[in-house]
């Protein structure tokens, strides 16, 4: 990896509410030796409220930080944001689509964008650039009887023609990372389901019907605690799970981290560091149950001393009868 | 030279879009040209006769019809002309609907269009020879590929009818995906009872020989003569000492192999017969799951096999054998559940296909016929049956109907009903198609009787929740997105071609379509028919088919095998390959390029050597023609000349 | 007679009779409509289209050539259509030396159940010869 | 609902606009209602999914634009990615949204001032001032309190800043909005 350098793109929200994130994700590329720099200057990527207004507006507000980048001499961004990543995707695609397009949004552009950045999500670089291996390899602690469910949101993977990552309907990445760092991840159903995104001001209930399912499928798929790599889905999860709770008569109460903030607890950083003590819904009792891998092996042998009996039988007797066969 | 030129208005079709006056106008000026006219329909038997009469009144040698495709009517006017005492290759067809009416807009350019292709097929009719076709013996064989319902009744009349067939299956029994079904539509009769003696008539009758586990390597020849290579797969079985007593089936160890019969619903043995009824009733060992193969150790079956039929050294026997036609039924294939990831079938136990349903129905199948869920075995109460899955669905390639779906789940939700009285069905459909008799009909029994709830909408994701399978569509009826809790959920899986649709096609020189499908000579006229002579179609391998069609198109394409094997010898056809050995100079370039090897060479008496062209064998392609560096051989009827001719009556001005 | 020299250009079209020149007669029935230019000459196999009978309609009046066949491995004569190919690339390479664009000859697969990609291909093809302009703008050639 | 006449009520003009505008042909839809069966807003909407296609085929330009559903569609892209035809449902969605702005026919006051907020929160700072897009949002939508509960929680979290973080660029970001207006008012 060391070679190779991305544009790290935090965006609005990783600088405000999903501060968290932030700090995961650049402390983890850090255990990674992922070398990043930063375009200076950066502005807003337009997000959702922009395409309701024009889609070439809203490329330009994308293309004009795609244009930062490419004048610092990179051609791939990390976007942890899905909001920031998708906008970035969608310029990125209907200008390289269309001639007319892309002189349309460089027309409203101090310096035209030429096109040559590719963004990816966090979980994306990881997942593709540095490798499962690579990320089992820098673990140095467990969390044991933790299970998570992995919610990838909406937009990190669909729809597939702009994303280009993972499957649309069935998405593993995460899963993948999670379970090469030790963490147990749960059979979760709900993986795609919207939370309600940048509905949580002005449809207020809306959002909380649509997280409240998304919170209960996750506690039925036996997880206490999820997984999230978008800000908007971890506020609407976290945030307002006590307006969850208030609007649906509800008294839930799990703990919605960062997949990063994870990936960091594994890879021992402190709590602070990667900003577990940001979250509203506390993820203290993962911190506490955190040990070493030594231990967790020394765990693991004990159990394995207490079962060690019954297969062996089992094998015994399933020789046997082959045994009476012949 | 004399030539007439007939203009045909077929009515609208080409008079609505050309001039056909100004055509036989202009026409009438070329060289050559003595007489030049329209008519209503040229097909009709009146316009046929006027074709006769004018070439008896006008003494006309060459005819010209300017009318739809010479692959629609081409033969028909040969004759014609042959009537009327021609030679039935001086003639020629300029194709102005086709290729002209019915695709430009524009009177004046249609027109002008039309002209030119009319002085094209003049100029070459000028040059056109007489050629006499001669005839040869034909093998009054028949090779029937695929044993299922079609394959069968095509082996079956044509064996009844006295022919001499070969019935090549490539699994170990025939009887194909009917032998499979539970019940057949709309009638409810037993699928197996009503296919099993068919089964038993082809294993006995005197006239079949049955291939079964047999696959096609390789086809030669020509109709009335090919020649073919039959692979015998290995069964590790002696199917002469084989019994079909199932003792080996019982004591295999080898207890988790894939079920390819019963379609991976439950497991089977590594030593298996597909099925009670199977045809011929012989056990084969599956080497990927055998622990003999696998692990170079075991032999159980060997050990208890009575008549010591088991043979782990067996290897594939390649047979040749010839005939003179081909019916190919190869059947189809299913869409593979994973296709559809967010049904998550092959994820989910409980999200099954119909074909694996039908096993579960069925008496002789995995569970004897009682419906359970896979995953726990439980009986389900509520079943959602998804029609469509992957049919009428471009974003997967697959934009067609399957076309019997709707009714097999009709089908499948009423026997649901008899078999768990307590229980309730939920069909999500976008139309239902039940044109057949009857078809409706039992459609709406299904509701009105059954009770079985269809809901007008697709369904968008399937999901788990405790034990149960929520379906989650929508009604488009009321407008609302709907959800069920399923025990089970059956998809009607979309019908494809087989994964070697592809390959076998090529074997026959046989076109397919996009999806894989065999393309039949002419969609309305020539529907068991191939472009390749000898070659006939029958099921669904021409695309997907319910029970009668299929039935249906193995009579009809055994009929055609016996109207062609009614003669003794076939006209061969005389535009063929042909050496003027004046000009050639032996350099036999055009015997390594034929693709039929149907030119030897040949000593002269004087000693020179010289192509020869096999005429029966000559397909006539003219690929020796454009390879022969001094146009000694030349493709009759399309020879340099003819089709230069071609070149310059619309280039030249 | 010469074509409506305001509005066509001469395109010469070679089609094997058991794909392409099906396929033409679908997108016909069909009623897929296509540029009037195109005249069609139909041969049994595009194996049979000798370069010659290109070079000769180049020469002798025609903006363009389309020769069609069936699909590889889809050939009626089980491989013509390979013998087509390879004649053909060998074609395109020898037009510049004879003065003549490239791209007014091209070669192409269409199965006799595409008629949707006949009437594609008919009209891109005429839209190409009539960027390229006519051939023989000024010189006349005589029989 | 009383009866649409059809010869006289189909806005031909509306069903090419949004053709033209989202690239996508609405006669490729037929009414299959997987887009509804995926929305996960279809319980909010006023007209599910597959109908707003449904009116947009039938060209019931004042129904669609007048509808809640098309605001409350958040994107998330289930039906573009489900759709059999291949339609991108969600960017007909958007150029809806887009073509009611225009038209000043928005239906949901509360999200585009939610919207217009964050954008200008944007064009003055060239970045999100989040506390502000709230303020400002509350103000505009007279829903004072909205969000009020969640204050504290942000707060002792210190998960963000009082104060804007403008950036230099921010006129260049300003005047993007600026050529683009006038873009939209040449070409009406």
């Amino acid at each position: 990896m060391a070679e190779r350098e991305y544009a790290y793109f935090s965006g609005c929200s990783l600088e405000g509410t999903a501060s968290e994130y932030d700090a995961s994700v650049r402390a983890v590329l850090k255990e990674l030796n992922v070398r990043f720099r930063e375009p200076d200057d950066w502005s807003c990527c337009g997000s959702t409220p922009a395409h309701t207004v024009d889609h070439v507006f809203a490329a330009a507000l994308a293309a004009r930080n795609l244009r930062l980048i490419e004048k610092i001499g990179l051609d791939t961004v990390i976007a942890p944001c899905p909001a920031c990543m998708t906008a970035f995707k969608k310029a990125q695609h209907s200008m390289t689509e269309s001639e007319i397009f892309k002189n349309k949004v460089n027309e409203l552009l101090d310096e035209p964008y030429n096109c040559g950045v590719e963004s990816k999500s966090a979980l994306q670089v990881l997942f593709e650039d540095v490798g499962l291996d690579a990320i089992a390899e820098r673990v140095t602690h467990a969390l044991p009887g933790l299970k998570v469910a992995p919610y990838y949101g909406c937009i990190l993977n669909r729809p597939p023609e702009i994303a280009k990552f993972d499957d649309p309907e069935n998405p593993i990445s995460m899963d993948k990372v999670l379970m090469a760092a030790g963490v147990e991840v749960t059979n979760f159903a709900f993986k795609l389901e919207c939370c309600g995104a940048a509905f949580g001001v002005a449809k207020r209930e809306m959002v909380n019907q649509l997280t409240y399912k998304v919170l209960s499928m996750a506690l039925d798929s036996g997880a206490n605690c999820i997984a999230v790599a978008c800000p908007l889905c971890q506020q609407n999860l976290d945030l307002r799970q006590e307006q969850v709770n208030k609007t649906m008569g509800s008294n839930l109460n799990i703990p919605i981290l960062y997949f990063t903030q994870i990936l960091g607890l594994v890879y021992g950083l402190p709590p602070r560091e990667i900003g577990i003590d940001k979250l509203v819904v506390s993820a203290d009792d993962i911190v506490y149950s955190r040990i070493t891998v030594e231990e967790m092996r020394k765990r693991a042998e004990l159990e394995a001393q207490a079962k060690a009996k019954k297969p062996e039988k089992k094998i015994a007797k399933e020789e046997v009868k082959t045994e009476e066969n012949e | 030279m004399r030539v007439g030129v007939f203009i045909c208005h077929c009515g609208s079709n080409i008079a609505g879009t050309i001039d056909v006056a100004k055509v036989a106008e202009e026409t009438k000026k070329l060289p050559g040209v003595v007489y030049s006219t329209t008519y209503m329909y040229t097909c009709s038997e009146p316009g046929q006769e006027e074709i006769q009469k004018a070439i008896k009144t006008e003494n006309l040698d060459r005819v010209v019809v300017a009318a739809c495709s010479p692959r629609m009517h081409e033969l028909t006017f040969r004759r014609t002309v042959a009537k009327a005492g021609l030679n039935r290759y001086f003639f020629e067809q300029a194709n102005i609907r086709e290729h002209i009416s019915w695709i430009g807009t524009d009177k004046e350019l249609n027109t002008n269009k039309a002209i030119e292709a009319v002085r094209m097929a003049v100029e070459k009719v000028k040059l056109n020879k007489p050629l006499f076709s001669s005839s040869f013996k034909i093998n009054k064989r028949v090779l029937v590929i695929g044993g299922g319902v079609a394959g069968m009744q095509a082996a079956l009349d044509c064996a009844d009818g006295g022919l001499e067939v070969l019935l090549v299956e490539k699994s170990p029994s025939v009887g194909g995906m009917m032998s499979r079904l539970d019940k057949t539509f709309p009638t409810i009769d037993c699928s197996i009872c009503i296919l099993g003696p068919k089964m038993v008539d082809v294993a006995q009758h005197e006239k079949i020989k049955l291939y079964a586990y047999s696959e096609i390597d390789e086809i030669k020849g020509y109709v009335g003569n090919y020649q073919v290579k039959i692979r015998k797969k290995a069964t590790y079985v002696d199917w002469n000492k084989c019994t079909g007593c199932g003792a080996c089936m019982e004591k295999c160890p080898s207890k988790n192999s894939y079920d390819h019969f019963n379609f991976g619903i439950a497991p089977t043995r590594a030593i298996n017969i597909p099925f009670p009824q199977a045809i011929p009733k012989k056990a084969k060992i599956d080497p990927e799951y055998c622990r003999q193969f696998t692990k170079g150790k075991c032999g159980v079956c060997a050990k208890i096999c009575p008549t010591k039929a088991i043979d782990y050294e067996m290897q594939d026997e390649i047979v040749t054998e010839d005939v003179g036609a081909i019916i190919v039924a190869t059947g189809y294939s299913l869409i593979d559940m994973e296709k559809l990831p967010e049904y998550g079938g092959g994820r989910y136990p409980d999200v099954i296909s119909g074909i694996q349903y039908e096993r579960l129905l069925n008496a002789s199948g995995p569970t004897s016929g009682h419906i359970v869920r896979p995953s726990d075995n439980a009986e389900p109460k509520t079943v959602v049956f998804v029609a469509c899955a992957g049919s009428r669905d471009k974003s997967i390639g697959i934009p067609y109907c399957s076309n019997f779906c709707c009714m097999y789940i009709a089908k499948q939700a009423i026997l649901t009903k008899d078999h768990i009285p307590d229980s309730q069905s939920y069909v999500f459909y976008m139309d239902i198609r039940s044109p057949g008799k009857g078809y409706d009909e039992f459609t709406r029994r299904a509701q009105e009787e059954y009770g079985v709830k269809y809901i007008r909408g697709r369904v968008s994701r399937i999901y788990p929740k405790g034990n149960k399978m929520v379906v989650r569509g929508a009604d488009t009826l009321l407008g609302t997105q709907v959800e069920v809790e399923a025990d089970l959920v059956v998809l009607g899986t979309a019908v494809i071609s087989n994964a070697d649709a592809g390959h076998m096609a090529e074997k026959l020189h046989i076109s397919y379509d996009t999806f894989g499908f065999y393309v039949e000579g002419h969609p309305k006229l020539r529907p068991v028919e191939t472009n390749t002579s000898g070659v006939f179609l029958a099921g669904a391998c021409q695309g997907p088919k319910d029970i009668p069609a299929s039935v249906g198109q193995g009579s009809a394409a055994a009929s055609k095998v016996q109207a062609l094997f009614s003669k003794d010898m076939l006209e061969s056809d005389p535009a063929v390959a042909k050496v003027n050995i004046n000009a050639c100079v032996g350099c036999l370039k055009c015997v390594g390029t034929c693709p039929f090897q149907a030119i030897k060479e040949k000593e002269l008496r004087d000693g020179r050597i010289v192509a020869d062209v096999i005429e029966t064998v000559c397909a006539g392609c003219g690929v020796c023609t454009s390879t022969c560096p001094c146009g000694a051989i030349q493709l009759q009827h399309f020879t340099d000349n003819q089709i230069l001719a071609e070149v310059n009556a619309i280039c030249l001005k | 007679m010469p074509e409506i020299a305001s509005q066509e250009l001469r395109v010469v079209g070679f089609l094997c009779n058991w794909c392409s020149y099906g396929g033409a007669d679908t997108a016909g029935v069909s009623r897929f409509k296509q540029p009037t230019d195109l005249r069609i000459i139909r041969v049994p196999c595009s194996g049979r289209v000798d370069p010659l009978f290109v070079v000769k309609a180049l020469l002798n009046g025609a903006d363009g050539v389309l020769v069609s066949g069936c699909h590889p491995r889809d050939c009626h004569y089980s491989d013509g259509n390979f013998y087509a190919r390879r004649r053909l690339e060998m074609l395109k390479k020898l037009l510049p030396f004879l003065g003549i664009e490239e791209k007014r000859f091209h070669y192409t697969w269409v199965s006799a159940s595409e008629g949707a990609r006949w009437q594609q291909t008919v009209t891109d093809f005429t839209k190409r010869i009539h960027e390229l302009g006519p051939l023989h703008a000024k010189k006349e050639v005589t029989p | 609902m009383d009866s649409i006449n059809l010869s006289n009520k189909t806005d031909w003009s509306f069903i090419e606009e949004v053709a033209e505008k989202s690239g996508q042909n609405p006669s490729l839809c037929y009414q299959c209602g997987n887009c509804t069966a995926g929305c996960p807003y279809s319980h909010f909407f006023d007209y599910p999914v597959s109908q707003i296609m449904r009116l947009l085929q039938a060209g019931q330009k004042d129904t669609i634009l007048s509808s809640k559903a098309i605001w409350l569609c958040a994107t998330c892209e289930t039906c573009t990615t489900r759709c059999p035809c291949e339609i991108d449902v969600a960017h007909i969605m958007d150029t809806l949204r887009i073509i009611a702005r225009r038209e000043n026919r928005v239906s949901e006051k509360d999200i585009k001032t939610f919207y217009d907020a964050f954008l200008s929160s944007v064009k003055q700072f060239g970045r999100l001032y989040e506390v502000g897009t709230l303020l400002t949002y509350n103000l505009k939508s007279g829903n004072i309190m909205t969000d009020a509960d969640l204050g504290p929680k942000v707060m002792s979290h210190n998960k963000i800043h009082f104060f804007p973080r403008s950036i230099k660029g921010k006129d260049q970001v300003a005047k993007i909005y600026e050529r683009y207006q006038d873009k939209a008012k040449k070409h009406g």
